[in-house]
């Protein structure tokens, strides 16, 4: 089933993709222009496919189909998602994964600012969000769950591969990220550690699936190391306040 | 120092009589004064005032305005604003006789007058609208003038004293209408203003009313984000503005416009057919500032007839007769026998139900 | 018959029940001379289990097939005809804790201040309508009604 | 034709309400060799003790037997059944036709032979309410009364007498006091409590001879000491009162053989109480379980079976509770293991000697068989419920033993069932 | 350990005459400031911890107890209040950031105090409600401008969701985890026997309650704990928490203690962790980005729920309210400064915000200079303490109040403002399991419902002494009001005349 999105309003573009999905579970959107809310709270299997540009809240409060984008997501990509899976054949906006409680987010490219922001996760929810070049300011801020990978691909020379404040405000879930990060550059709750056979199996798993999507090479990529950054307190605020 | 209509809000009870030809075959003020003169007891002598539809049928395209001025000055700067804003086809004072229990009258005017064109493409509005603007503009900034009445073949004689006195006033005998109105007032503070007093009009609309609203500011300030100004803090202006607002502009049946106005009860509502309650749980909540509260009757004259209504729970007294083409209502059923001794039928009107009279189809204008 | 329902769920645990219990069966029936100057000290015929989170208040169930009528020696232990209450006639009891041993619930005590006597629950039935335990229960934990309402 | 029934204790009492619950015309005519209106036989001890008069020791009201249409015949004897016939015959040749009989004759004392026993006056058992009533009459504080056995009977009696004289000696066979209901760590604490008060005890030995004329002088123990004695009494134990139903050929074992629904071998004889013996599933033999509860459980089944009723008399296991001087105790089941049986058994105790209490359970595959409480007695029959139904105690979550053990350690669900099903256990 | 300046606030008395060592008290206390000492069979009260709850006094069966006031003064300063130190010793003994409950304290004016209701006298009757039609309904949504018919009379207009309240009352926003589970069952219980809705508040909604669906307004908050499509679909309504007047700007903070099974279950977060909610909404950075969320959510409830949107009540009130109208919020929440919560900054839950009678006053004005006030409803919340103030709220020009103190007050809460420690001993703000039970949703929810029927009641006397039969007149009918010892300016801002005018 295919749709041309074009200038169609974003009600009516998404009321024909809940209309469709309900019998055709392989939407084809040509031709979309920034619509927003593709994907909004849809349940179930199934797959959408975007030729565009999409607009803002792709895929919030989706619960279970996939959807993949050829073109750039933008700004709060999987807003509160709790199911199924999102990959960006290019770069994605600010924050992509924004409370974010389950299924996965694969980008090609780069990530805006605030990236996994209030990550968490719950029983058998444990959201992944995979970045394959770099990520802005507060990546993973106030994280409580869940997995943020940042590949670095494609850096130039000097190029930060991570903004400032990362992890502020984190409490729980974990950041792998290929390469190096200064310490200054992380929030106080949390601190870089070593990887474990357990980190480095999670890390093949999700690399692989970036490579598979995106046709890169699996070999190349895991040459450089990873380090992975946790909450060394799930209780950051704990001694913060006094009873009055 | 006392406050006047449009300084304070000033509650009044009243006499209310209307009477219509359905043919629109026209006929003298006599019996419209005769029965309002005959609920006397209802007025206190600080008000009474008389709407006459089909009155100036020589200018019937024309907006007769009747205006009060307190001073020379007034007059002069209003006039300005009108030469401004229309073409004044006449214009003259309204014609008055002496009548010893009436005093301290403004200088009253009528001019029959006629949008300018540029004006109007200039204002991208309508006839009606742009000269109700005017209207509202010249009783809200022009101190000292006050347009009573504004519509077209009609106008309202209303003034400080009790009805019969205003009626002789202005020599109502003189005119003749298909449809009358008039009002007998008693207010509870006030100096007695001219423009205070009753019909209330605004273009073809006129209002005589009895009874104290208790919405009147939900009212008010509902109407007033559409434009309206408020100005005399009169229940019968806030009631006019809502007739203009849903029928003018919303394009709303009186019909409908009534079951907004004296809206039906919540738990009648459920007892309706589910399209009709549908409809009517929408107008209840659209215009849930629409809703008037507290006793009123009121007879409302416009263009093509004439409409009684009663507050829901029928708080103010209201009674109907036909005989033949003609209608009667009023406060008290003595005020239609006494000019109409054996009617065809009199019913007293229930709360909320209104009674309209229309003027046939070949009488319409 | 109207019994004393126990709801666990909304059992504070405050042992009001007990107190004013001891109080209803008291001599003086006033609390403050009850527990401050009677020479026998106030006896509850109630029995609140406690170990927080979980309590709740036990009082005889005046069993229908009442095993403690049956192993009574004396046969102070009766079942009114009319109202189905199992009262102790204590005149007739000679404490030797039959009824004791035979009470699934473990809701009869013994008294053993002055003469010794199995106590037990009366459903107040010959003070007031409500027993004293559900009308001074705060948290309306214990419900005097007919079973299964 | 009418119900009979011969008795006039629990069984026979329970027997008659539970036929006027069923069946409310048919006569009943209730036969006793005793002359007295319904009372309990466990009282006379009290009666001894002055805690009871013959007025408060009536088992039910006065209006009784008029109230359920009873026939009494009080002082009589039933020296005959003649079940073909389905007659009884009274020691006065009256002849009591039946339509339905009930055998509910309780205990006899036992008196096994001792030389020098018949012809003295001053010679007691210690059972019906006659014996009580001379006791009272003979006995003076100067007196020296020995009581032969240890067991309940034998210290009731003991306890009874305690206030009318002052020298009590109490000669037991055995080694340890109440050695059927109690363990020897319980029984020492008992034996120590009621010797504080003034009763001396002999174990091991009993007597062997009975010296005097027309009186109880003294005694000869079989250990050869002599005890002078003015007043003895034969406490060692009751057998089932079976002589009119062997005679008649109903099936006797230990006591008179029923099924679950009471009936003896013999069609529309019933028997039931003391008489009968049934299944301990305690011990899971058959034997006579003597105890007042199972009497009236028993005569309410036989009533009812008479009536045409069908109730079914199922589990029983002995239990007492008893206590003596302010000492109280409850105890149910099995209370010693045999130690060629150990090793099935689980025993939970916890005691203290010195305050005078001891709990001890007994546990044979996670199903609590039997309990020992002295003094602690409180809510025991929460264990006794555990005995009957058969609960697995892995499901408690609170110990036995714990002072705080009640309904709290059952689970919420079980709980709830308990409580909200009322009356209904 | 250094010595610590601050004495006890409270004393317990004991009438040693009346007390009869029943040890109920000793019990009920979750702070444990009575003992029993068997020794001199007495009982004792240490209390440090007393925070005068008035459990023990309440529960006492002979009346033998009472908390007074700390005797102890300091020396008199009008300046320097004995408050004012008190806090100083504790942040210099801890250096943490003061923590309250409850709403503020302060002696700010109370302006529901300062304005006087009329009522008719001759030139028009009263109506007397308990014999004659009163209405109370109240519909809330967005409205469309009018109602429109086709030749035949057939409606043309398609009504935006909306939602009927028997009563302009509905019970604010509190979370499961704040309040427990008992607690919001009574809030659920008393929102369906009295036509009203309660509020989830952010700890999302526990599966047992789903079926008070139809009584039931979702939030979303910055957490965004529990929100999934499930949830959004669950309830009548969905509300945007931006802020809230007990603490404006301000993110919330529910500690992992209080986190247990079925508040994990319920936040979908793990137990034990921390329930942080950032200060703003990260996807909502201005008020278009707000615009994206209302249509996230109208999305993902295919256009059926109205959305509200939830601030505090700030200086900018009037032009944040007409920013959410025209962003296509359905309702604007307004919580004033003296808004309840389990847990806020000292500092901020008594210096930040404004009282929500003068937000509301603006706030409607506004919106009706812009026309645009019939198109959305407007709720007000922020210490609405009885139907009077709901008459003002309503005259003020509200459409119906949120009440969410007054309803924990019905609950059985006295006000000792120690919510954040979750030993409530009123069963209320606690995931205590022993304390919870305290709270029983059969005698608490009869309680609120008898509080809403109690206000409704004193509403519709209230109308029918000004004349008036339906909540619909008095909405805006700020004639009915007249300030008393205000302000020309605090008048003209209320748009109210002064008493006597």
């Amino acid at each position: 089933m295919e749709v041309v999105a074009g200038y169609k309003h974003y009600e009516q573009l998404n009321q024909e993709i809940k209309q469709h999905f309900e019998h055709c579970k392989n939407i084809v959107l040509q031709n979309v222009m920034g619509q927003r809310y593709i994907g909004d709270g849809l349940q179930g299997k199934g797959k959408i496919t975007i030729y565009g540009t999409p607009g803002n809240d792709l895929a919030a409060y989706m619960n279970g189909p996939e959807i993949e984008i050829y073109g750039n997501g933008q700004d709060a990509l999987g807003n509160t998602m709790n199911a199924g899976t999102v990959t960006v054949h290019g770069h994605a906006g600010d924050t992509v994964g924004y409370a974010m409680r389950g299924g996965e987010i694969f980008i090609q490219g780069n990530a805006g600012y605030r990236v996994g922001i209030h990550m968490k996760a719950y029983k058998q929810h444990k959201p992944v969000i995979v970045i394959g070049g770099k990520a802005g300011d507060f990546l993973g801020e106030y994280m409580a769950g869940g997995i943020l990978m940042l590949l670095g691909l494609g850096l130039e020379e000097k190029e930060e591969i991570v903004g400032k404040y990362c992890a502020t405000g984190m409490h729980g879930g974990v950041i792998y990220i290929r390469g190096e990060v200064d310490d200054c550059q992380l929030g106080k709750e949390v601190k870089s550690m070593p990887l474990e056979e357990e980190d480095k199996q999670i890390i093949d798993r999700y690399v692989k699936r970036y490579c598979d999507y995106f046709k890169q090479d699996f070999k190349a990529v895991m040459q450089t190391p990873f380090i992975k950054i946790i909450a060394y307190n799930k209780r950051p605020y704990k001694n913060l306040y006094t009873a009055n | 120092m006392l406050k006047k209509e449009g300084q304070i809000r000033i509650p009044s009870g009243c006499a209310i009589s209307g009477i219509m030809n359905r043919k629109g075959e026209r006929f003298s003020g006599e019996d419209i004064i005769a029965s309002i003169a005959l609920m006397h007891e209802r007025s206190n002598g600080l008000g009474g005032g008389f709407a006459a539809y089909g009155i100036y049928p020589e200018y019937k395209d024309l907006f007769a305005l009747h205006v009060f001025y307190d001073d020379v000055e007034a007059k002069i700067r209003a006039e300005d604003f009108l030469n401004t804003h229309f073409d004044i086809e006449s214009s003259g004072k309204i014609p008055t006789t002496k009548v010893s229990a009436i005093t301290k009258s403004p200088m009253i005017w009528r001019y029959f007058i006629k949008p300018r064109k540029f004006k109007l493409i200039e204002s991208e509005l309508n006839e009606e609208e742009f000269t109700a603007r005017c209207v509202i503009k010249i009783n809200t900034y022009f101190d000292g003038a006050f347009i009573f009445s504004s519509g077209k073949n009609m106008g309202a004689f209303k003034g400080v004293g009790y009805p019969e006195d205003i009626g002789e006033f202005y020599m109502l005998d003189t005119y003749k209408a298909h449809l009358w109105t008039a009002h007998g007032r008693f207010p509870t503070n006030t100096p007695g203003w001219w423009g205070g007093a009753h019909p209330f009009t605004l273009l073809d609309w006129s209002i005589v009313h009895n009874g104290e609203i208790s919405s009147y500011d939900a009212n008010r300030r509902y109407v007033e984000m559409y434009g309206y100004k408020c100005n005399l803090q009169t229940d019968t202006e806030a009631i006019t503005y809502l007739f203009d607002l849903l029928n003018r502009k919303h394009h709303m049946p009186l019909e409908t416009v009534v079951k907004v106005l004296a809206a039906p009860m919540w738990q009648d509502i459920e007892k309706e057919a589910p399209e009709q309650a549908k409809k009517l749980k929408a107008l209840r909540a659209v215009y849930a500032s629409a809703l008037i509260n507290g006793p009123f009757s009121i007879i409302l004259g416009f263009k093509n007839g004439m409409l009684a209504l009663n507050d829901r729970i029928k708080l103010r007294s209201l009674v109907a007769a036909e005989k033949g083409e003609m209608l009667y209502v009023a406060s008290e059923e003595s005020a239609i026998r006494v000019v109409c001794q054996n009617p065809d039928k009199v019913w007293t009107p229930k709360g909320g139900e209104p009674v309209i009279g229309l003027l046939n189809e070949e009488a319409k204008v | 018959m109207k019994r004393v329902y126990a709801n666990e769920t909304y059992c504070v645990g405050c042992k009001l029940c007990e107190i004013h219990c001891a109080v209803a069966h008291s001599e003086s029936k006033d609390i403050i001379k009850a527990y401050k100057k009677e020479k026998i000290k106030p006896m509850p015929r109630i029995v609140v289990e406690d170990d927080m989170p979980i309590s709740f208040a036990l009082q005889c169930r005046h069993c229908e097939d009442a095993p403690c009528i049956k192993a009574c020696i004396t046969g102070a232990m009766q079942k009114g005809e009319q109202t189905g209450i199992v009262t102790n006639e204590e005149n007739r009891c000679v404490g030797c804790w039959t009824c004791i041993l035979v009470c699934p619930f473990g809701a009869i005590v013994r008294n053993e201040q002055g003469k010794k006597v199995a106590a037990k629950c009366d459903l107040c039935a010959e003070i007031e309508d409500t027993p004293a335990c559900v009308k001074n229960c705060p948290n309306e934990a214990l419900k005097y009604e007919e079973e299964g309402e | 034709m009418a119900y009979v029934i011969i008795g006039n204790a629990a069984a026979a009492i329970s027997a008659v309400e539970s036929i006027r619950k069923i069946d409310t015309k048919k006569p009943i005519i209730l036969i006793s060799d005793e002359p007295y209106h319904t009372y309990s036989r466990p009282l006379i001890s009290y009666y001894l003790g002055d805690k009871v008069t013959e007025d408060t020791m009536r088992y039910r009201g006065e209006n009784f037997y008029k109230k359920h249409n009873v026939t009494t015949y009080f002082g009589k004897k039933v020296v005959e059944i003649i079940c073909d016939k389905k007659q009884v015959r009274l020691e006065d040749d009256t002849f009591i036709s039946y339509d339905k009989l009930l055998i509910a004759t309780g205990s006899k004392p036992f008196v096994p032979p001792m030389k020098g026993l018949t012809g003295k006056e001053n010679i007691h058992t210690f059972l019906k309410l006659e014996d009580a009533v001379e006791l009272k009459q003979k006995v003076k504080k100067d007196m020296r009364v020995v009581i032969v056995g240890a067991g309940l009977i034998g210290l009731k009696a003991a306890e009874g007498l305690h206030k009318l004289c002052d020298d009590i000696t109490v000669v037991e066979l055995a080694d340890s006091v109440l050695s059927t209901i109690l363990d020897r760590k319980a029984a020492d604490i008992v034996q120590k409590h009621i010797t504080q008060e003034g009763i001396k005890f002999i174990f091991n030995t009993t007597i062997s001879e009975i010296e005097g004329e027309t009186k109880v002088e003294k005694l000869t123990l079989q250990d050869g000491r002599v005890i002078p004695c003015d007043l003895l009494v034969v406490a060692i134990g009751v057998r089932p009162n079976v002589d009119i139903a062997q005679t008649a050929g109903i099936d006797v074992n230990r006591g008179i053989v029923v099924d679950d629904s009471m009936q003896t071998n013999i069609a529309d004889i019933y028997a039931a109480g003391d008489v009968t013996e049934s299944l301990d599933v305690a011990s899971d033999t058959r034997r006579v379980l003597a105890l007042w509860p199972n009497a009236y459980r028993q005569g309410e089944v036989a009533g009812c079976s008479m009536a045409g009723g069908d109730a079914i008399f199922d589990s029983a296991f002995a239990m007492n509770a008893i206590g003596f001087f302010g000492l109280p105790m409850i105890t149910a089941g099995l209370v010693n293991v045999d130690e060629t049986q150990a090793e099935q058994y689980e025993v939970q105790l916890v005691y203290d000697e010195e305050e005078k209490w001891i709990k001890k359970f007994i546990i044979k595959q996670n199903q609590l068989k039997g309990f020992i409480l002295i003094s602690k007695v409180d809510r025991a029959g929460i264990y006794t419920s555990l005995i009957k139904e058969g609960i697995d105690i892995r499901q408690l979550d609170r110990a036995l033993t714990s002072d705080a053990f009640g309904l709290i350690a059952f689970s919420k669900e079980l709980r709830a069932e308990k409580m909200l099903k009322g009356g209904r256990i | 350990m250094s010595l610590n300046f601050n004495v006890p606030e409270f004393m317990v008395e004991r009438n040693e005459d009346r007390c009869i060592q029943c040890e109920v008290c000793v019990r009920q206390c979750a702070n444990e400031v009575h003992t029993y000492d068997e020794e001199d069979n007495k009982v004792y009260a240490d209390e440090t911890n007393c925070v005068n709850c008035h459990r023990c006094v309440l529960m006492c069966p002979t009346r033998a107890l009472s908390i007074k006031k700390h005797s102890l003064e300091f020396r008199e300063n009008a300046n320097w209040t004995a408050s004012a130190m008190n806090e100083i010793y504790k942040q210099a003994q801890t250096g943490g950031i003061l923590l309250s409950g409850m709403g503020n304290p302060k002696p700010y004016p109370i302006y529901w105090d300062r304005m006087l209701l009329n009522a008719s006298q001759v030139t028009n009757p009263s109506i007397d409600p308990l014999r004659e039609p009163m209405e109370t309904k109240v519909i809330l949504g967005r409205k469309p401008e009018k109602v429109t018919f086709d030749e035949d009379g057939n409606m043309t207009t398609k009504m935006p969701p909306q939602i009927e309240l028997s009563t302009p009352i509905l019970f604010s926003a509190m979370s499961f985890g704040s309040i427990s589970k008992n607690a919001h069952a009574s809030l659920a219980r008393a929102a369906r026997e009295t036509g009203t809705l309660y509020n989830t508040g952010e700890g999302g909604l526990n599966k047992e309650f789903y079926e008070f669906g139809k009584n039931t307004i979702v939030q979303v908050a910055s957490g965004r704990f529990g929100v999934h499509k499930e949830y959004l679909n669950a309830g009548a309504a969905i509300e945007i928490k931006i802020g809230q007047g007990a603490k404006p700007g301000i993110g919330g903070h529910l500690p992992g203690e209080k986190v247990g099974e079925e508040v994990s279950a319920t936040r979908m977060i793990p137990e034990g962790s921390d329930a942080i909610s950032p200060a703003p909404h990260h996807d909502i950075y201005s008020i278009e980005d707000l615009r994206q969320l209302i249509y996230s959510l109208k999305e993902a409830t295919d256009y059926k729920k109205p959305v509200f949107v939830k601030i505090a009540a700030v200086h900018n009130a009037p032009a944040i309210a007409s920013g959410i109208a025209r962003a296509g919020a359905d309702v604007i929440v307004m919580d004033g400064y003296r808004g309840g919560t389990g847990a806020a900054p000292t500092r901020v839950r008594d210096n930040v915000g404004i009282p929500i009678e003068l937000a509301l006053a603006a706030v409607d004005q506004r919106l009706r200079e812009e026309g645009i006030r019939n198109e959305v409803s407007l709720l007000v919340a922020g210490s609405v303490r009885n139907s009077a103030d709901v008459v003002k709220a309503v005259a003020l020009g509200a459409d119906a109040v949120y009440i969410g103190s007054a309803a924990v007050i019905a609950m059985g809460c006295h006000m000792c403002q120690k919510c954040y420690t979750g030993k409530c001993n009123w069963g209320i703000a606690t995931q205590r399991e022993d304390l919870v039970k305290r709270l029983n949703p059969e005698i608490v929810s009869t309680r609120l419902a008898n509080l809403i029927r109690a206000w409704t009641h004193e509403i519709k006397e209230m109308l029918g002494g000004m004349g008036i039969n339906a909540i619909d007149s008095l909405r805006g009918n700020r004639l009915m009001l007249r300030g008393i010892g205000l302000s020309e300016k605090e008048l003209e801002i209320l748009g109210i005349n002064h008493a006597g005018e």
